[in-house]
């Protein structure tokens, strides 16, 4: 199982802990269906463009990791965002995001997806109310040899309305 | 509609504390129409000005977080000569980029270290995305890849290079 | 960036061959890149200038030919009031369309015939797109769902009206 | 199996029949592998703005027949070259195309996407040379009552270089 190597962090300052339900709680550590993922030229081409970039670079973009772990989860998102009881319509926010890359990214490789939820905290901000964070593991490993290419680390705010 | 940094690094004048050039570009709507059709992100936010409005958040599109990081990639890669030379990059979101936006990515060296597997050195970096004459919305840490002292000079849009 | 044609259409004053008001558009590449994501279309001749001019097919990206088809359905829409009043569209595809060219799509009633089931009238349509000052870029004809004579006058923009 | 309701065509004119390979004549009839598409919201809104169309009318704009068969077809464009001994790079072109819609469109519903081929011909043109006219034809169903929702017929030209 991918394995949390951050710590939660507060929101802005100021966060206290609160107690988690225990449904939510249940989530901590349920492995994502995940799936498969193909860095295809004309998607590593259209997102290069979409970030501003030069789309004939030979490198991949690495924000093409993220891209390929969320085409290969295995769920939506408003499925994901259920998972916590949540849906699109409250507002869940990225907190924060990490990628580390192991290997180069390339085109036309098939990239296996798997991941799990690695966290689950429940605060209250003075600002931000009472909110839950969550932070997801995704990891790409090359299908061909089994090597592990990427680790994009993500945590996400659902605000509760407290 | 957007400006690429050109620099010549030489090698020999890396050190901690050197700023990284700046990375600008100014945000375009369609692009994010583009970007939720790759990312398969149905949030009407990104692309729906009356969705907007109906939420409170003004009246321009919400550039996607990726994007937001992925123009500090593009910065990275201006400096170190390619996007294969990013190791490691972590970013905390603090605000929204609209569309119209112009944004300025910026960073600073705060660590080197000897990396002998690559004969060159790690470069520990701080870096930032801001809206010119604005707030900063992403700030976060980078590990890059970077040539050794004896390298000499490269230029940085030199992106056949191969530095892996 | 669009021409919507906003039209006055008397149900009475329908007859075989009256035209159809035009509908134009500038084609967008931006909007291309967009469409060959939702379409998973790896084609680069719809977004990657140096693929267009390596096939020896100019300096601009190549619209997708559903979007030329979508501007037919464009003016059908602004015509009979509503999306959900198309039943048929057959087009052929004659020529390219490129980032840049501004074109009309147009039309005329060719056949107009009692429709029981909803209420008014069937018109059957010859329906072109051409880029404006050049090519004619596709054919078609259309079938298309119009209330009856009695029916009285409608706002073609009027999406809101259910008409199915 | 979906029937074919268009004779083929000649592509332009002065067209000529030629002899068909066996390989490629035992395509027609093919079926395709087929699947599901649901028309989000998301996508019938950048469909509709990306042909330039009002995204709020709350109908669905008619070409995302188009875009659902595409969707549901169960094969990527290159598998479909290949059934013809094509890739993207010989240039197929889409030569005509028909919708026929039985029933509204709209968001949300989950339709059954199920075609084949409906025909193939060798053709030599004064200007295009050698090709061939291939048809094929995909059906929507909702997938809740079964019902058919619409018909998109195309024919796509696969020049030979003859």
């Amino acid at each position: 199982m991918p394995k949390a190597h951050h710590q939660p962090r507060p929101v802005g300052t100021g966060t206290i802990s609160e107690q988690l339900p225990e449904d939510i709680r249940a989530q901590i550590g349920r492995r994502f269906p995940g799936g498969y993922y193909t860095a295809e030229p004309y998607r590593a081409w259209l997102l290069a463009d979409a970030a501003a970039d030069r789309p004939h670079a030979p490198a991949v973009h690495p924000l093409h990791a993220w891209l390929a772990t969320t085409g290969g989860i295995g769920i939506t998102w408003d499925e994901f965002f259920a998972w916590f009881g949540a849906t699109a319509a409250d507002g869940p926010m990225f907190g924060e995001h990490e990628t580390v890359l192991h290997r180069r990214l390339r085109t036309d490789r098939r990239y296996r997806v798997s991941g799990s939820v690695v966290s689950a905290v429940r605060k209250r901000g003075r600002a931000a109310g009472l909110f839950d964070l969550v932070e997801y593991q995704l990891e790409l490993h090359d299908d061909a040899d089994g090597g592990h290419v990427a680790t994009c680390w993500n945590s996400i705010v659902f605000p509760r309305g407290g | 509609m957007m400006g690429h940094s050109t620099v010549r690094r030489d090698a020999a004048g890396l050190r901690v504390g050197m700023e990284i050039p700046p990375w600008e570009v100014l945000v375009s709507a369609e692009k994010m129409k583009t970007t939720a059709a790759l990312l398969a992100d149905p949030n009407p936010i990104h692309f729906d000005v009356g969705a907007v409005q109906a939420l409170g958040l003004g009246d321009r599109p919400v550039n996607q977080g990726p994007l937001n990081m992925g123009y500090v990639m593009n910065m990275l890669a201006a400096f170190t000569g390619s996007h294969d030379c990013l190791r490691r990059l972590r970013v905390r979101f603090l605000a929204n980029v609209l569309a119209g936006d112009r944004v300025r990515a910026a960073g600073v060296v705060t660590g080197l270290t000897e990396a002998p597997d690559h004969g060159g050195r790690w470069a520990e970096c701080d870096v930032s995305l801001a809206v010119v004459g604005g707030r900063t919305v992403l700030r976060g840490t980078a590990t890059v890849a970077l040539p050794g002292a004896g390298a000499g000079a490269a230029e940085s849009d030199d992106h056949e290079e191969n530095k892996t």
